[in-house]
Parts: structure tokens; C-alpha cells; sequence
């Protein structure tokens, strides 16, 4: 795998998170109790034996690139000797109000990709929640000799197919016979996923191709419109995956983690799930702790009542407070009497006495980073 | 900064911890699991990354392996530096071989090559032993503000320990008028903490003198200090005040473990301004099951709960299933616990596991002593165990017991 | 100096350096033959024991980001436990179009600052060509309890005084008795330079009591304006010191380095000036070469004749080519017969057989990067 | 990747290197000083570093300090990896006492502990004492399409030299069908190189094998390949065409210093695609003074010539005085030659400073010798030198001749 880059992709605007997007990009959103989403496809890629990996960034990137550090956490090097970790910043020269597509950051470094060693691109998303081997799907893609080779998936409910609005054929040997537009959105069973691999060569050709007016994207701009001239296959994905694309499916894939045969597939195989350790001690339950069903990071303090909930790191959870089908982020305070439910709470929320909150299932409650209650 | 470093840490890491038992087996003392998630080393290290110093020499020899792994490049503790960092310093073995250092102070001198490229104005020893935060450059500061030659970390120790101690007395200036190494009748109170502060020229000056003396057990406390005391050196006492431990034997690293569930513990591990550094363990958050109940209870990355928890730590990796009962108890990484078992004041040490319907408790609620699982060990479904179970790997029938 | 962080500013807007500047900040300018500006204000902090340097960018960062790296040639570990290297990102909500001053960029980073261990920045500029011991004017702001401890400097020709326009006094104790707006600039002997030192609590004060409107600046609408309520200090910085703010100062301090004590001056004392190491082999002499009162950095290959002039690295100068008192950006490649005279020459500019460029002493001529001529 | 690594190197960094006197009296061989501003071991790492070998144990053991200090956190070979990068594996002291390796394959059974807690699928055994640049990637390729047990990298070397290798016949699809170790009479001259790939389970049983044998030396190229060969393993040859040195002598070093001065040596530093990395000296561009002349040489940073260099190699910071001549010679780091001195076909190591008016060369054009000076020599002003400079430091008076 040397000579195969990793890029992970700035693929979709922030805002279609919400609150949880207000500070930071998708990349950077916290999930899962002490992770933020651009781990799992770090993670996958430096388990898969890639040993380049770029990280584009585009707006409100400061808790990303904090939260990448040196990459020692990934044992990648920051700008280490034409491997390691790489982060490229957007060209400062474009207007930067609205994402205008990945294209413009893709061109605005093109001298980096032609420059390095790597014969190959990985293109992933960073709002997958997963632990993917790429090693199959490489192997594959030379094998088949084909100019770019998707990840696809299939039957899976909880993927949002309306991204596509394709009508998806794939052939036997994996080859996609068909990628015709479809208004209503797609009725097949099997959907691309936003994970490829091509040429170095041939993503620069893509790209320095298509017409540069500052917008477009490169699935769409640059592959899909040339289908008729590349060889495009696909090759199933296996394991657990999550694309993070709404609060809804935060929240669906987050309460996930509670089951064991899930958490055990997506934390240790094929390799673990790297972050930034914020050198914390042991979660300390007091006498009057009462906690049941949940997921909890480390550095709480937990003297209340927690049921079936997810509750990051440094979180304070007092007497008779009750938390239930929540999830927590880092460094709240929930105090003495406080009720949440079906509620999503920003990092370093205080919760004050007797305060109630109740989402519903289907309509979460979401409270902003920082919020005083 | 210039040629040299300002002061540059030796750490002495060799222990064998021997009256640890079967806990000290494969690894030096310094490698001991404490606190949930840390080994002991750790506290020395973090102290010298938030007390600025960033040249740390760990002096290792009795099975180096396990600590050789931990310290890794130093990057935990912020120590995988350019100039400095950490630098292992095993026995060095020359054409004609090599042997373990003699005493404290030989251990030093042997790694006097190392000292003499950094240059420094001050060496700091501490010793890998000892769990405490300490911000050493206060004590630098004080060295400095008193000219001394060498400045003693002090504490208070219980009169009746006191003679397992270095012990020493001061006039009202701090300075150091008496020393003498673990006195059978102690005249007072007041401990060496091992922890000392030299003037590098000083020091390089007294280990020729005390390595030329072929009479000289080569150890701080017992030639070095007494020599320099001798030779109307400025030694001075630094008096420490806060939370201090040698954790000796097997009842005291369990007591020192337990003290950690107080409410308010004498050690505290929160505190934001002095976290303690260790390598990560790469796991997810801990899970408490649907039936789970813990109290009073410190849980570490990577655990999985489903039985009780009462008054236990448990390490990074802990599996406890349905219908267990960890009491009292400190439970290593990565030990698997099956279902309707029973542990009460046991430590259970790393990587092993206990097969369903083991109980590991004392039979009879009289002796105070604690179970110690060795690491490693096996223990198979149905085992009956209520003494030391020291076999490194044993597979028995099941509703095997161990007496 | 534990307590005291070091803080590189961004000051001028980096036009002021014209082709210089063209793609990159004026802290990652190209000076003395292996260096970036910023190294030598950013060693003089490590060499001064600073632990915790934090560099501010503005615009054109790349070339500055991928320099600093992971800090590790100044032995500052980046985002490292509260020390180290910290960059600070502008807060890309705002405009960029135009440098307004540096007072939002503070603003924007003020929880970095509360966050930091540190209790007193030493805040620089980035444009300082010197090898200070900041130590001595710690002590001196300490020993004094000033509110504010600036550098000056005495009688320096090369100083451009124009900056300030203000008539300084200096008391016998260095406190500043006056510093009255004059408009002709200033006839002061004695000049203070952008490098200071206070408590981090009354920059934090400075920032946020000053009205934030986006532009502005802490030395003149921060610290000057406010000067009769402040116990302002000044201290003389020794040793050599360009501040670089023009072309023409640009070629006249690269050139003072020819002079062996005042690169004695400036290399070694009181520490070296670190930089990234860029993995060159040692600089390659042929047969033909004629090399006389030269600075050559390394991976150079010359079989022409360079005489009083400056080259950076991996230059190629061919057989019978001829470049006299001028500086040569890295990478550049000077053909056959080609003459160079009174010139700065950018990176990666090829220069064909027997092309003749010849400048003045007081009207250079600047290539601009990667020109072929 | 997964528990492991692919393919962890174990580089053999103990090598006395008696041919080159003086100029390993204080440093293992592969810590000498080459090429205008690296040490040997510099390509074996660099190589390791751009074939994406991440996990690197150095074997040291004779005067180690030098590489100790020089190989730091491994920086700057990127090897400063969390899981991984180099470590430093110098003979091991247990409680009785510690002793050398006895051969090469003891060296590295004796850090089986250290390869065991990566438990890679392939071990690399390189050499420090070697210039080459060879992808061990393309190496690793080769042998797992031969899907062999042992890969070994072969040379041609002239006829006449083969006796000081270990000798290996092939068949036409690569596979040894013979391997002697310095033979007295060579039946061809395909040399092993030292560089072996070895399936690390192989590798194990077999280093087991040999540790059983009371009578072997422990050696790879006496002991434990012909062992191999004759259980039928799957030993390949993998022909490598590049430059490929081994300066066993003063001579040699020399002459493959000197050889770098070619318009286009067979040793090429310049290329880009494979860098060789070394730790960075910090020092400013090297100044050519206003009446230098300086043709057919290198010169590294720091350099400060104002005198004549011709066909000569100066490394970093080396001062050159007004009317001093250098021909034919290689001047290491830190050197302070003075004005009117004249030096001929010398190495100068590292740290001597040689007084004005100085000669360093032979007098009869006959002998064919290189006269070497020791680092930390300090030559006064007015001598005469031509023959070796063994003494570590001396102070003649003006005008002292040493013969």
C-alpha cells in the first residue's frame, strides 16, 4: 500500500449538522464517546498500511488541525519525509463565503499531489463512521484494471441514497454497466460510496480537465459526467459503516455503539481506531452512581443516574440528576436533579437544578456547545 | 539553553521492588500498574514534563523489558525531544563484559558520558519508585535561592517508619546538619525523599571521590551524602508537604490503590493543572451493560461490565460478566472476568482470566493479607481460589481448586 | 523564562516586500542563503529558553505552515502538553482581503491565551533579521514591575524611523518619559523596536478593552494610545538587528552577511539559528569553478563564477556563467554565459545562455519565482 | 499493520572496523564520518526510511556513544514512531553479569524479545558498515515471489577479492545451490552483501537450532546459512548492480571519498528520489573569501575557506586560512586549519585545529599512504607531520616536528 495516498475529501457543506457543526467542521465532529469522525477514516487508512495520508481543510478547520497535531496519535509524521501526515489548507486567494464544491481545493494543490512519491489515490469522505480494510479494494482495483474503483454497498437502510439520484448497475465481474441519473432519487439496492481509488495521473487529468470556474465537484464534474469514457467498477464494503449526513443519523449511529457485536466490529477489526488522548484519568463512580446500558469516556465523574446514553469525556453528573437516550459531549455539568432526555448536549453544557430536558425520538432536543441552562 | 541543558533529570528505575512478590516477577517496580490506568513511573515523568524538564536519563536494570516498551520514544510525557527527551541507560557492557551498577551512586557515575554532553548546571536524582506530583522546579528555585550544593526533598514520615528511611535534621536556615541512612533509633521524624538536587560540578567532584573509596558501597544515602555532610558541603532541606508513597509490598501498593475511591483522595488525579502522562491505550469508551452496577468505583477505557462493581478499580480492557462480583478489588488490564464469579480483595494482574463460577476470596474473613493473581494466569471455570496463585500459566480441570 | 511565551505578530502587510512576497508571507521570506525570516526570531526565543512559541498567520501560510512543520528543528514539539509550538489560524469568518491589523487577529485567538500555563507574552515581529537574548530584558521588565518592557535600539542607521513618528525620552531607569506624536518622523536617536514584553493579563485587557471593529492594531489603538495610563519600560537590544521592511533593506542586511563578523555575530551568539533541514549533499565545486567572498548553502553545483553574492540551495551555475553582488533564490538554474549583476533572483528562476541581467546598486533587479528567462 | 509489522530491519552496528586505526579508536565503524557531511550508517538508515521500513533495531556494542548520540530519536530519518522507529539494542546485563554478542546471528537471537513484540512476517538484516542505496521494498518483493525462506542481496566483485565474502552459487531461477564463507579458493565470485530477508518463523527456528549448538560461532554466514542450505531451505540470490562499498581500510575510505569528486560518480548524493538524511548541524551557508580558490571539491555548511581547496572534501564548519593549500584530502567536521599550511592527501578527523605554517605531507612522493590525523588534535604552529597522528591531544612547542 506505499504507493497509494489517502486524501480525505471535503465532500459535503458543514451546516448539514447543525449545531454540531457551529464550531467546527464535519470532520471534527466529536462521535462516540472519545472519537471525532475524521478518526474512523484515519484509522482505516493507516490500518489498511497507507502511510500518506492528506487531510484537506476548508472553513472553521482550527479544532481540526488541533485535534491532528503532529498525526504521532495515527504514527504519521506531520509533513514527514514525503509520507505521513499531510494537511492542505484551501487557496486563500478564493472566496471562501459558501462551498462551492471540492474541485477548487483539489486544483488549489495540485503541485502536492503532483509532487509526491504516491502512484495512487484513496479518495474517502471524512464523515464515515467505519473501519474498513482498503487492502481488498486495491488489490481489486488492479486486478481489474480499472481507471477508478468505487466502494459500494449494498441494501442498507441506513445509507441516504438521495445523494446519488442514480440508477446503479454493477456487473458481475464489478464493473458499473450503469450510472444513468434518475430524478426520484434511486431505487436500487446498491449504493456508491463516496470512497475510491484512481491514478495519481489520472486525478490530475480529472481535474485540470474540467473547466476551473472556482465551483464543481469531483464526483460529479469530474467522474460522473465522463462515465462514458472511464472504467468504473465497484467492490462491495464490508462492516459496519455509518455516513454521517443529519442530527437524525448522528444520533441512529451514535446509539448504535450500545451493542456489543456492533461496537466490537467498528473498535477492533481489522485494526483499532486511533484519537488524540487527552491523558485523562478513569471514569470515578461515587456511591450513588446508578448507571446501566451506556457508553462512557474517561475523566467523568458520575454520581447520578445514566440509562442507555452515550457521555464523553470530564462530564459531571450529580446526585439525582438522570440522563436516558442521550448523548453527552465533553466537559458538561449536570446538576443535582437535572432530567435529559432524547437530547443531544453540547461540549462544555451546564445543566443547572432540576432543569428539564425532553427531546423525543424523532425530534431530538440539540443544545448549542457552551450553553448555560 | 546555550551549550547545555539547565538542569537534567536521572531516573533510577532498576528496583526489584523484591517484597512485591510475585507482582515484581517480570517487571521492575517502577513498570507497576497503579491508579486505573497508569504504571508508577509515570508520576516521576509527569512530574519532570510539567516542571519544564525536558532531558529525563531512566537508569533501568532489573527486567527492563516491560518499561523499555512503556517509555517507548517518550512521547506521552512530551519527552521525544531533538536535544534530550528520555534516554534509556541500561548497564553498559564493555569487550571485557558488564555488570548490574553496585549502588545508587554508581549508577550515576557510569552514565557520567551522558551527563557530561548535555553540560547541565544542575542534575536533579529522582527515584521511578515513588508516587507523588511534585513541581521540581520549585525546588530548583529554592536550590538556587539558597546556594546550595545539594538541596534534599523532606518529608514527614510516622516515627515508627521513620527508620526505614534516610533520615536527617536542620537548623532554622534549612541547612543540613545531620544525615544518617536508615538509623535503627531515628533522633527525628523528618525522611529523604530521595529526591535531590545537585550543583553538576559538585556532584561530578564527590562520585570521583566516593568511587576512588573501594570501601564505599557507591549509594547516595549511605556514602555520598554522609561524605559531602562530612566535607561542610551546602546541603539543604526542601520540606514537601503534599501526598508521598513508597509502595513497598503488595498491602500497601493495594491500600494505596483503594485510597483512590475516597471521596476526596489525598492523591488527586484530577487536578487540571497537573495531569500525569501514560501511553494510550487506543481502546473506546467503557461499557456497563444493561444489568451493570458499579459504585464507588474508578472504570477505565475499554471495559465491559455487565456484573457488580463495588469499591474495585478497574484497568484498561476489563471484561466483568453477568452476575459477577468485583469487591474491594484491583483488577489489571485487560483481565477477562466470566460470569458468576465472585472477587473479593484480590489483585488480579494483567492479561489473565477467570473462568465462570470462580471465586477468588479469603475463606475465612480473619487474615487481612490479599489475593494476587500473577499475571498471565489462567484460572478455569468453577476454581476455588483463597491464596497467592503464583503459576504463570496453568490450565486445570474444571471445578479445579487452588489451595 | 518558563512563564513567558513568545508570540511572532504579523505587523506589515507583506507587500511591502513585492516579488519577495508574491506567494508567500513575508515570515517565510527566503534570507541568508538557508533561512526563512522567521527563524531567526524564532530561535532567539528557543535559544532564550522560551517553551512555548505561538506564530500567527494571516494570509499566504502555506509555504509557513509546511516550514515550521512539527516544530521539532526548534525542539518545539507542535500542539505539545501546553508548550511548544502553537500556529494560530485567523478566524476565516471574517474578511481577508486586506490586512487590517493585527488587534482581531488577537481577538480571535483570546481563549488561546487565557488557555495557556504562560503568565507574559513577549510579542515580535516577524521581521527581525537577529540572534537576541531575551532574557535580560525579562529580567529587567521584572525587576522594573513596567506595565510594558520594549526593545530599542541606538543610533542604527538601517533602521527605518519613519514607522513610529513618535519623539521618544528615555529616562535614566529605561522608563519612557515621552512619546509625543511628531509628524515629520521622528529625529530621536533612539528607536523602539515591535518587540515587547507584559503580563498576559493586561494583553488580554489591551485586546478586549480596546472597540473591536475589525481593524486596528494592539501597538498603536492597544498599547500607544493607552501609553499615559501604562508604565511603559524600554530596554537596549545589542548585537546585529535588520529589520527587513523594503527591498532595498532586504538586499543590504542579506549582503552585511558577507562580512565575517557580523555573520560571527549573527550565527552564533548567544545561540545558532535553527531551520529546516532540507537534506541537501554539500555543495558540488568543478574544475572550472571561480567562487570569491560568497555565501553558497548546500546541493549547489557550480562550474561558473560567482563573486560577493549570495546563493541559496540546489543552484545550478554553468560553465562561463557570471553572477556578481546579487542573491540567488533556491533552486535556480543560471545557464552558459549567462551574467547576473545587482539582482535578486527567485526560486526556481532559469536563466538561459548569455542572458545578461544587470541591475544598480540603488535600483536592483528582482525576478520574480520561477521566471524563465 | 493488524498486530504486527510487515517487515522490521535489525541493522548490525557493532563493528570494530580494526583496518582504519586510529580512526576507530573512538567510534564504531559505522558512526565514520563520509561524504562531505554523513556517517556511514546514515545509508543503511536512509535506505530503511525511503523503502517505508518504519521499525529499525540497532545492534551496538563496540564504542557506542558516538552512534548513540548521532542516532537520537531518529529525526531525522523520520524513524521517531511511536510503534516502531529505531531503537537501540547495546548487549544486555542481567543480574550475573553481561557479556558481547558472540557472532552476528547471536546478536540478533539475543533481541528476539525486542522482533517478538512486533512479530513481523519478514526480518531484514542489514549492516551498518556499508555504502549502498538499495530499495529493500523491490528486495521484499523478490522474495515473496520466490516465496523463499531466505532472500540473500548479491554482488559481482572482482575475482581477486572474493575470498573476503561469503560465496553462493545459484540456478537459473535464483535459488542457492551453494554458499561458502571467505573461501580460500572461490569457485565464482557472487558475493553476499550482508543484506538478508528472512521469514521471521524461519529465521527463529533456525537461530534456536544454532543457539543449540555448542560448537557454532552463532554467525549467519558461517553458522547459520550453510545450516540452512543443507535442510534444504528456500534460500534466493537477488542481484543488486548498484555502487556497493565496504571501506574496510584507511585507504579505501579515502579513495571512496575522493571517488565522490568525479563529474559523475558511481555514487550519486545529488539524486532526489533518494535522499540520504543526517542529523542537521544548524550551521550558516559555507563563505568562499575573497582570494579562495576552490575547484573538484565539496564543501559543506559552516565551511569558512579563504585559502585554496583542490580535489578535497571539507565538512561542516571546517576553517580553511589565507594561503593554505588542501589537495587530495578529506578534512572532518569542525577542523580549524590556519593561514599558510599546507595538507596533501590526509584525513584530518573531526575537532583538530593544525597551527599556521603548518605541512601535512609525505615528504618522498614514493609511498602511496594517506597520512590520518586524530580527532581532538591540536597540531601547534610551524610543524611538520607526515606520518600518522595517533595521540589524542598534545601540545609541542612552536616549530615541533613529529616524524
Amino acid at each position: 500500500m506505499r504507493d497509494v495516498m489517502g486524501v480525505i475529501n471535503i465532500n459535503i457543506r458543514d451546516d448539514v449538522l447543525d449545531e454540531l457543526t457551529f464550531s467546527r467542521c464535519i470532520s471534527s465532529v466529536h462521535f462516540g464517546g472519545h472519537y471525532r469522525l475524521i478518526d474512523f477514516i484515519l484509522s482505516s487508512m493507516v490500518n489498511s498500511g497507507i502511510q500518506h495520508a492528506a487531510v484537506f481543510t476548508l472553513q472553521k478547520y482550527r479544532s481540526l488541525v488541533d485535534h491532528l497535531g503532529t498525526g504521532k496519535e495515527w504514527d504519521l509524521n506531520l509533513n514527514s519525509k514525503d509520507e505521513g501526515l499531510s494537511v492542505l489548507h484551501p487557496n486563500l486567494f478564493h472566496s471562501l463565503k459558501y462551498f462551492q464544491g471540492d474541485l477548487q481545493n483539489f486544483y488549489s494543490n495540485m503541485d502536492f499531489f503532483k509532487r509526491s512519491r504516491q502512484k495512487n489515490v484513496l479518495i474517502a469522505g471524512s464523515n464515515m463512521v467505519c473501519n474498513l480494510d482498503f487492502r481488498e479494494l486495491v488489490d481489486f482495483h488492479r486486478r481489474s484494471k480499472a481507471d477508478i474503483t468505487f466502494l459500494y454497498r449494498e441494501n442498507d437502510p441506513l445509507l441516504d441514497v438521495s445523494l446519488w439520484r442514480r440508477r446503479l448497475v454493477i456487473g458481475e465481474d464489478g464493473r458499473i454497466l450503469s450510472l444513468e441519473p434518475s430524478e426520484k432519487g434511486v431505487d436500487s439496492k446498491q449504493v456508491l460510496l463516496e470512497i475510491f481509488v484512481m491514478s495519481k495521473t489520472l486525478l490530475i487529468d480529472l481535474v485540470e480537465n474540467c473547466v476551473i470556474n472556482g465551483t464543481g465537484d469531483l464526483l460529479h464534474d469530474g467522474i460522473i459526467k465522463n462515465s462514458n469514457s472511464l472504467k468504473l467498477f465497484a467492490f462491495p464494503a464490508k462492516g459496519y459503516l455509518g455516513v454521517i449526513n443529519s442530527p437524525a443519523l448522528y444520533y441512529k449511529h451514535s446509539m448504535n455503539l450500545l451493542n456489543p457485536s456492533i461496537r466490537k466490529e467498528l473498535f477492533s477489526q481489522p485494526g483499532l481506531i486511533y484519537t488524540k488522548d487527552k491523558d485523562l484519568p478513569p471514569t470515578k463512580y461515587m456511591r450513588s452512581a446508578e448507571v446501566t446500558g451506556s457508553l462512557l469516556a474517561s475523566g467523568c465523574s458520575i454520581e447520578g443516574r445514566v440509562e442507555n446514553s452515550i457521555l464523553f469525556r470530564e462530564t459531571r453528573v450529580e446526585k439525582g440528576a438522570y440522563i436516558k437516550d442521550s448523548i453527552i459531549l465533553p466537559k458538561c455539568q449536570i446538576a443535582e436533579g437535572a432530567q435529559i432526555e432524547h437530547a443531544i448536549i453540547g461540549k462544555g453544557v451546564s445543566i443547572s437544578m432540576r432543569k428539564e430536558i425532553k427531546g423525543r425520538k424523532d425530534n431530538l432536543s440539540v443544545i448549542a456547545d457552551r450553553t448555560i441552562m | 539553553m546555550h551549550s547545555g541543558k539547565e538542569c537534567v533529570a536521572m531516573l533510577l528505575a532498576g528496583g526489584e521492588g523484591k517484597r512485591l512478590g510475585i507482582l515484581t516477577r517480570d517487571k521492575a517496580k517502577p513498570a507497576l500498574p497503579f491508579g486505573g490506568k497508569y504504571r508508577i513511573i509515570d508520576f516521576t515523568l509527569s512530574n519532570c514534563t510539567n516542571s519544564g524538564i525536558d532531558t529525563v536519563g531512566v537508569l533501568t536494570q532489573y527486567e527492563p523489558l516491560i518499561l523499555n516498551s512503556h517509555l517507548g520514544n517518550g512521547s506521552p510525557w512530551d519527552l521525544d525531544r531533538r536535544k534530550g527527551g528520555i534516554s534509556l541507560l541500561p548497564p553498559f557492557v564493555r569487550k571485557k563484559g558488564g555488570k548490574w551498577f553496585k549502588g545508587t551512586a554508581d549508577a550515576v557515575y557510569q552514565n557520567m558520558n551522558f551527563l557530561e554532553q548535555y553540560n547541565p548546571s544542575y542534575v536533579l536524582i529522582i527515584s521511578g519508585d515513588h508516587i507523588y506530583k511534585m513541581d521540581y522546579s520549585m525546588l530548583l528555585e529554592y536550590h538556587q535561592s539558597k546556594d546550595a550544593d545539594l538541596t534534599i526533598a523532606v518529608i514527614e514520615v510516622p516515627w515508627e517508619e521513620a527508620s526505614r528511611f534516610g533520615i536527617l535534621d536542620k537548623n532554622e536556615t534549612g541547612r543540613i546538619t545531620e544525615f544518617q541512612e536508615k538509623p535503627d533509633i531515628p533522633k527525628n521524624n523528618l525522611a529523604s525523599m530521595g529526591v535531590y538536587i545537585f550543583n553538576f560540578d559538585m556532584m561530578k567532584q564527590f562520585l570521583f571521590k566516593d568511587q576512588n573509596n573501594i570501601k564505599s558501597s557507591n549509594d547516595f544515602g549511605k556514602d555520598v551524602l554522609p561524605l559531602m555532610l562530612k566535607s561542610n558541603c551546602r546541603m539543604f532541606a526542601y520540606p514537601f508537604h503534599g501526598y508521598w508513597k513508597d509502595v513497598g509490598t503488595t498491602e500497601s501498593l493495594w491500600q494505596a490503590n483503594i485510597d483512590l475511591l475516597e471521596n476526596n483522595p489525598n492523591l488527586d488525579l484530577y487536578e487540571q493543572h497537573w495531569p500525569i502522562y501514560t501511553v494510550s491505550t487506543n481502546q473506546p469508551p467503557h461499557y456497563l451493560g444493561p444489568e451493570a452496577k458499579v459504585e464507588q468505583s474508578m472504570i477505565s477505557d475499554g471495559c465491559t461490565v455487565f456484573g457488580e462493581i463495588n469499591h474495585s478499580i478497574l484497568f484498561p480492557g476489563v471484561t466483568v460478566g453477568h452476575k459477577t462480583i468485583v469487591k474491594d478489588s484491583i483488577i489489571m488490564s485487560n483481565v477477562i472476568i466470566g460470569s458468576g464469579v465472585k472477587v473479593e480483595k484480590a489483585i488480579i494482574a494483567e492479561n489473565s482470566s477467570v473462568g465462570n463460577n470462580s471465586r477468588i476470596c479469603r475463606l475465612d474473613n480473619v487474615t487481612e493479607d490479599i489475593i494476587v493473581i500473577r499475571e498471565y494466569s489462567i484460572i478455569p471455570h468453577d476454581s476455588i481460589i483463597n491464596s497467592t496463585y503464583t503459576f504463570k500459566e496453568i490450565i486445570l480441570r474444571t471445578g479445579g481448586k487452588l489451595k
